[in-house]
């Protein structure tokens, strides 16, 4: 079928004859491109399944009155939607499918330090999917993502022990990668790749395994003490006992918010790659892109109370979980700064990556303010636990993490696949997403504001108008994810050679061929120079060299 | 679809000040997220490749850039920060004079009683201009008290008390959501606040009803009580106090085994170990359900627990009868 | 590039040490149960004992980590996994018990029950 | 940003000494040194989250120690501090072992790394040992027995014996100081002191569970040692297995002060 043929022995390319080699060579390659590749594929499914159960949410929510759903099958719809897109979509997303397969390529490595870990990881992903399916076949589950005891430990009759084994399992997947990105990003560099000649994608993945690593195993224990209060009868939250529910949300929190930043800061490194790739110069201020990576790992730790402020917890712990917030959104803005500078005198083309780049820092930029926002605890006080968290955290999960994954799975398509997608339909799909997406979400802010409280699935008819309007912009927002699955699996048979290095950028990642060998690097490269170390007449050549006609 | 309101009323003294917090953020927001992306549109129109225009001399790094967009964001949000706190230690300040309710939350209903003895469910009406203060527990998961025009929320939990003021101004009927996520029903966990003028709300509260206790057996709100000295809360409270059997130890005279309890709310206690605690409502149901945990000085640990055998309406009027000893022993 | 980490040939810690360190750790370990013993018929104030009995338990991991477990020799950032957790436990048990410890401020919650 | 040369994999040999690896270099490491860095530094960041996963569970021990002292100090008395503190001593031991071991194998004395490690997972069964013993102690007490064996052969039945296992039978004895059992509180009566049992057993039962593990682990040392595949240039296993031991015991070490002593 294919028109012309890639190049020769290349990672995706098979001596397998028979099923049996066939399914050995790729359910038990420990090459980390075929482990991103496994992932990709298990992590987009779990996309549209989450997606799915959004799209269900959505519909019910049309109407003031629960006509679609019952009470309880509501409550089961937002508990998977968010199980399945926290812990099975965005956790696992970039750093397992973009970082596996691009920390090796970038640092110059011929694999991960450890690759059967990496297969297991995946395994040890998929195993915990399939705890959290079976328990959505055979019932689902009603808590809430966030699992608040003493309803989940007491309370819900619903498959919580399962759900939270598929969680467990998770964990330790993710633990395994982080473990794995931070043994090789110190020990596998190739000569002369110092830190701070490092792509800042390889920073942001570094910071994130730090979180992993940190945060990960708290929330594997305290899920495992709700199961055993679950199994037991008797528990470490129970309030009976004396026992105190809030160090549950403590403990949950001390991960959960860490965790955010384990969706966004891989997210941050893809568009920091976008910005300075497309704008065809070096990008402005490295080095404190670096550190705000760093930064927000370790101050991201100190924070977690912000979810609690109307909880019960001290007033005092309030104020200073309020304080610490204010300066957790510094680095953030310390990016979002350096990012737009780098536009200044660059040669900017509106490719697809590059739509959805700019598309983030619009979009997480009126996230992030509204996290502020939250942080303030007088404002949080009347908003939680309402429609405006909810805009809230789509605009950082969807409006930011998505669209970098969508950027970064675009950006390094012809990498993976050594096909070009379809440039027009990328270019519309990434215009769709973006009204789509603001119509789903804007309108939340201000029913959040009005009061509408979430996880309702009756509300008072003077909130309908706002929710049709979401709900019609969710229907758009579906139409905009659906396109490029369409496109970019056509460009695998279709899709034009895309050259070892079709969008002239820098990164070791670009030297090697497109599909990489399977070895990455017959020989081990040796680094020179900096990263993003465009010629300082890039931009210039790159604009002289545009006539009408030429991509835009 | 008849009304579409874009923002929500002012019916409390916090509406106003938290709106405006908001506003202003808001407007912060706006020269980011507003400002901010127009220069970034700006900047990929002026610098897209197709445009001729001098890309010559580029700077990769400044640290006057860098400080400047670490400090000016920084001082802005410590700015708003100082002020939202400030508000927020407001709100969690009620004023010595104000009415109490008790609430109880439980799946999925409020139980609410006030001091004269008069019960309501899903319902909660309050009298304008004068501070409210609610002490809410919850008789299984944690709920939260949510009432949208007064910009007040607070969560409920099981095995403890929790509180939350307001003083609403004006008179009307506004939502009462339940906010935390409390299983099936947690959306159908919602009925109205009434905010009454005094005048109003003083007849409401005399005029008797039925209701359904939160246990499930009917009580009716005893307005033949009012006349009787002191809030039914508290007469039931002392009923209770004398029938359960706590008034052979705690006598008012000092003499029992157990200390007086007259004037002991709002004050510190010594306890054996040395040090004080400070008999709020939660030491008061801790001193109840788990006496051994903190034992006043000079007492043996001799007081039996009363778990199990208190319902959460019946600790309330305790509570509401132990107060009233305070209160008498102040005068 | 990361091989100038391991290029230095890595300390040696050898039988001797361990000897003189296992000794250390029989004695600490007679300590916290002695303090303990002590402490029963002392009355001292509770938190002292804590203290005591964490120091020591900190002491003893002190002594493994650096020479049973080689950290003392080991790579510079090896050192520095060694101790981030004990950061991270930090910020949460310093922050968590915090919250614990104000919650007693009124008008806001009293003592757990 | 980088050129390539033809430098190859031999690049960061020249400097290193020995460049005579042995069949276990795996492909994707240049040298046996950078392989070894990553499998130490993998162990370490590897035992970070070990500790993190503790870390919970002793967060939940600080906060209710700290509000219910008294209880805490009631409770930790029927806990069996002369077995608590035997089996710090067989860890301490075995700790010591496992570091000899690891001298052995830089050594390369096979046959003293499997000495060593023998007597290490000995000492590792007689941990376990001891600790079955005193859970089954407190289950037999719920089972109205004073002694495990009288529970197993069935003999001489008590009618009431306190009950320390967290659950419908809880019972603690009402004589709290001197654990009198003659008078015990309601039956599954909830209190703080269930809390106390119930942290108890999921720190020590998760604890027994990392001993399993590292049992296991210690196993397959030994079989690999006698296979010939530890030399004298190749311990790593040895030394991240160790790692994993020392770990094992050192959240030992603070259980023990924690939960056995207390007042
Ligand atoms: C990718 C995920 C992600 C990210 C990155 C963030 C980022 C932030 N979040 Fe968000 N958050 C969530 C996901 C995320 N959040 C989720 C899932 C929830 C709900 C969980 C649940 O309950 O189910 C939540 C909830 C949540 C709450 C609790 C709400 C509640 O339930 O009451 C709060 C409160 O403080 C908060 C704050 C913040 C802040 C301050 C940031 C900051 O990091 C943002 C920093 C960014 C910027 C500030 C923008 C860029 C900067 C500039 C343009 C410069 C100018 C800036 C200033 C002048 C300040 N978030
Ligand atoms: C990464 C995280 C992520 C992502 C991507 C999304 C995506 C979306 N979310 Fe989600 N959301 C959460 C994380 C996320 N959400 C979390 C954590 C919660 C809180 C849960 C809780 O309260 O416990 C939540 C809650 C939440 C609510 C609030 C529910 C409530 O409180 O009552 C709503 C309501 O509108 C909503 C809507 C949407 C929509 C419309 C999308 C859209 O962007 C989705 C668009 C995608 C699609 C529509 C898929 C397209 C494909 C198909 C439809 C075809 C399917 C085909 C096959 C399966 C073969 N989400
Ligand atoms: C057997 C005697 C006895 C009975 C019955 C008893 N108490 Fe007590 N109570 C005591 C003693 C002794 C103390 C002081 C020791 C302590 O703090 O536990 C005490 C302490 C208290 C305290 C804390 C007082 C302080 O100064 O800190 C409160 C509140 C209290 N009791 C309320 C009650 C209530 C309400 C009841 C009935 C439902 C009751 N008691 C029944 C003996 C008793
Ligand atoms: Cu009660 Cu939600
Ligand atoms: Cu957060």
């Amino acid at each position: 079928m294919a028109t012309t043929a890639l190049p020769g022995r290349n990672y995706l390319e098979e001596d397998a004859t028979t099923i049996g080699a066939w399914l050995k060579a790729w359910f038990l390659t420990v090459d980390h491109k075929r482990i991103a590749i496994l992932y990709l594929l298990s992590i987009n499914f779990f996309f549209l399944l989450g997606g799915l159960a959004a799209s269900v949410i959505r519909v019910e929510l049309i109407t003031p009155q629960g006509d679609l759903l019952s009470a309880d099958l509501y409550n089961r719809a937002f508990t998977l939607h968010g199980i399945i897109m926290v812990f099975f979509f965005l956790i696992p997303g970039i750093p397992a499918v973009l970082g596996n397969f691009l920390v090796p390529l970038m640092i110059g490595a011929r694999d991960m330090a450890f690759p059967r870990l990496n297969l297991f990881s995946w395994y040890l992903y998929m195993a915990g999917g399939i705890f959290a399916l079976t328990a959505a076949i055979f019932g689902g589950v009603d808590t809430g993502w966030t699992f608040y005891t003493p309803f989940s430990s007491t309370y819900a009759n619903s498959n919580v022990i399962l759900t939270i084994t598929g969680a467990f399992i998770m964990g330790f997947s993710s633990i395994t990668t982080g473990v794995n990105f931070i043994v090789t990003i110190h020990t596998m560099r190739a000569p002369g790749m110092t830190w701070f000649r490092l792509p800042l994608f390889i920073w942001a993945s570094y910071a994130t395994s730090l979180i992993i690593v940190l945060a990960t195993p708290v929330i594997g224990i305290t899920l495992l003490l709700v199961a055993i209060e679950r199994l037991w009868g008797v528990g470490i939250f129970d309030p009976a006992l004396g026992g105190d529910p809030l160090l549950f949300q403590h403990l949950f929190w001390f991960y959960s918010h860490p965790a955010v930043y384990i969706m966004i800061l891989p997210g941050f490194g893809v568009i920091s790659e976008l910005i300075a790739a497309f704008s065809r110069k070096r990008i402005f201020g490295y080095e404190f892109i670096a550190f705000s990576s760093m930064a927000i790992a370790l101050l991201g730790f100190l924070v977690w109370g912000h979810h609690m402020f109307v909880s019960g917890q001290s007033v005092y712990a309030g104020l200073v979980f309020s304080f610490l917030t204010m300066l957790v959104a510094i680095p953030s803005a310390i990016k979002v700064f350096n990012w737009t500078a780098t536009l200044y005198k660059g040669s900017i083309s509106y490719r697809t990556p590059m739509l959805y780049a700019l598309g983030f820092i619009g979009l997480f930029v009126i996230g992030g303010l509204t996290g502020i926002f939250l942080g303030i605890v007088a404002i949080n006080i009347h908003v939680t636990d309402t429609y405006f968290v909810v805009a809230h955290f789509h605009y950082v999960m969807v409006g930011g993490a998505i669209m970098a994954y969508l950027g970064g799975i675009h950006y390094w398509w012809p990498k993976m696949t050594g096909r070009m997608y379809n440039e027009v339909w990328g270019g519309i799909s990434a215009l769709i997403i973006f009204v789509g997406f603001n119509m789903t979400f804007f309108p939340q802010f201000i029913v959040g504001y009005l009061g509408m409280p979430r996880r309702y699935h009756v509300y008072p008819q003077e909130f309908q108008v706002l929710h049709v309007l979401s709900s019609a912009g969710a229907t758009i927002l579906a139409i905009g994810f659906i396109i490029p699955i369409i496109y970019l699996t056509i460009s695998l048979w279709k899709g034009a050679i895309a050259g070892d290095n079709p969008w002239d950028a820098t990164g070791l990642e670009w030297e090697v061929s497109s599909p990489p060998p399977t070895h990455n690097f017959t020989t081990t490269p040796v680094v020179t120079r900096e990263a993003y170390d465009y010629p300082p007449d890039a931009a210039e050549v790159d604009a002289a060299n545009w006539r009408p006609g030429s991509p835009l | 679809m008849q009304d579409f309101p874009l923002f929500p009323e002012q019916a409390s003294t916090f509406a106003g000040p938290v709106d405006v917090l908001y506003w202003t953020l808001v407007g912060l927001s706006l020269i980011f997220g507003g400002i901010l992306p127009f220069i970034i549109l700006y900047l990929m129109v002026r610098y897209h490749r197709s445009q001729k225009v001098d890309r010559t001399n580029q700077l990769h790094s400044s640290l006057p850039l860098e400080l400047t967009w670490t400090v000016i964001p920084l001082v802005l949000v410590l700015t708003v920060f100082f002020w939202g706190a400030f508000l927020y230690i407001d709100m969690r300040t009620p004023p010595d004079d104000s009415l109490e309710i008790y609430v109880i939350g439980k799946q999925w209903m409020w139980h609410v009683q006030h001091p004269n003895g008069k019960r309501e469910n899903n319902e909660l009406h309050i009298p304008i201009g004068q501070p409210v203060k609610l002490i809410m527990t919850s008789q299984d998961v944690i709920h939260s008290f949510y009432i949208p025009d007064f910009r007040v929320k607070q969560d409920v939990l099981p095995g403890r008390y929790t509180i939350m003021w307001f003083e609403a101004t004006q008179p009307g009927e506004y939502h009462l959501f339940c906010a935390e996520y409390c299983g099936t029903e947690h959306s159908l966990m919602v009925g109205r606040v009434v905010a009454l003028r005094l005048a109003d709300y003083e007849r409401w509260l005399a005029t008797p009803g039925e209701i359904i206790l939160p246990d499930g057996s009917v009580g009716g709100a005893v307005p033949a009580l009012v006349e009787a000295i002191g809030d039914p809360m508290e007469l039931a409270g002392g009923q209770l106090f004398a029938s359960l059997g706590c008034a052979g130890c705690h006598r008012s005279d000092g003499l029992g085994i157990g200390p007086n309890l007259a004037g002991l709310y709002a004050s510190e206690v010594r306890l054996t170990d040395g040090s004080l605690v400070f008999a709020d409502e939660n030491y008061l149901r801790e001193s109840i359900l788990n006496p051994g945990a903190k034992i006043a000085a000079g007492y043996a640990n001799v007081m039996p627990s009363y778990e199990g055998q208190v319902s959460e309406d019946q600790m309330n009027q305790l509570l509401a009868y132990i107060k009233s000893l305070a209160d008498a022993n102040v005068e | 590039m990361a091989h100038h980490e391991h290029e230095h040939e890595r300390g040696h810690i050898g039988p001797a040490t361990y000897y003189k360190v296992f000794a250390a750790l029989m004695v600490l370990m007679f300590l916290t149960v002695g303090a303990w013993w002590v402490e029963g018929m002392l009355n001292i104030p509770r938190a002292l004992g804590v203290f005591i009995a964490v120091a020591i338990a900190s002491t003893k991991t002190v002594l493994i980590v650096l020479f049973f477990m080689h950290i003392k020799v080991s790579s510079r950032v090896t050192q520095l996994y060694a101790v981030a957790a004990l950061v991270a436990l930090l910020f949460m048990f310093v922050i968590t018990m915090g919250d614990y410890f104000a919650r007693g401020w009124p008008p806001e919650l009293g003592p757990l029950p | 940003m980088a050129t390539t040369t033809s430098t190859s994999s031999s690049h960061a040999h020249a400097d290193h000494g020995h460049a005579d690896h042995g069949p276990e270099l795996q492909h994707h490491f240049s040298t046996a040194a950078q392989q070894k860095e990553a499998a130490t530094l993998g162990m370490w960041v590897f035992l970070v989250t070990e500790v993190m996963l503790f870390g919970g569970i002793f967060m939940a021990y600080a906060v209710y120690r700290w509000a219910f002292p008294d209880i805490w100090a009631e409770a930790a008395y029927h806990l069996n501090t002369p077995l608590g503190t035997i089996n710090t001593v067989v860890l301490l031991v075995s700790s010591l072992t496992v570091a000899l071991a690891v001298s052995a194998a830089e050594a390369g004395k096979r046959t003293r790394i499997i000495q060593l490690i023998v007597v290490t997972m000995l000492l590792g069964l007689a941990f376990l040992g001891l600790k079955a013993y005193e859970y089954s102690e407190k289950f037999a007490h719920c089972a109205g027995y004073s002694t495990p064996i009288e529970w197993v052969t069935n003999t001489n039945q008590h009618a009431v014996y306190e009950c320390l296992v967290p659950g419908q039978a809880f019972l603690f004895p009402a004589d709290k100081t001197t654990g009198a059992s003659n008078a015990p509180t309601v039956a599954g009566q909830p209190t703080p002191y269930q809390l106390f049992f119930l942290l108890y057993f999921i720190a020590t039962g998760l604890h027994a569970v990392h001993m399993l593990i590292g049992l296991a682990i210690m196993s397959y040392l030994v079989f690999i040692t006698w296979r010939g595949t530890i030399s004298s240039t190749y311990f790593t296993p040895v030394e991240i297995g160790g790692l994993y031991w020392h770990l094992i015991d050192i959240v030992w070490v603070f259980l023990f002060p924690l939960f056995y002593l207390v007042h």
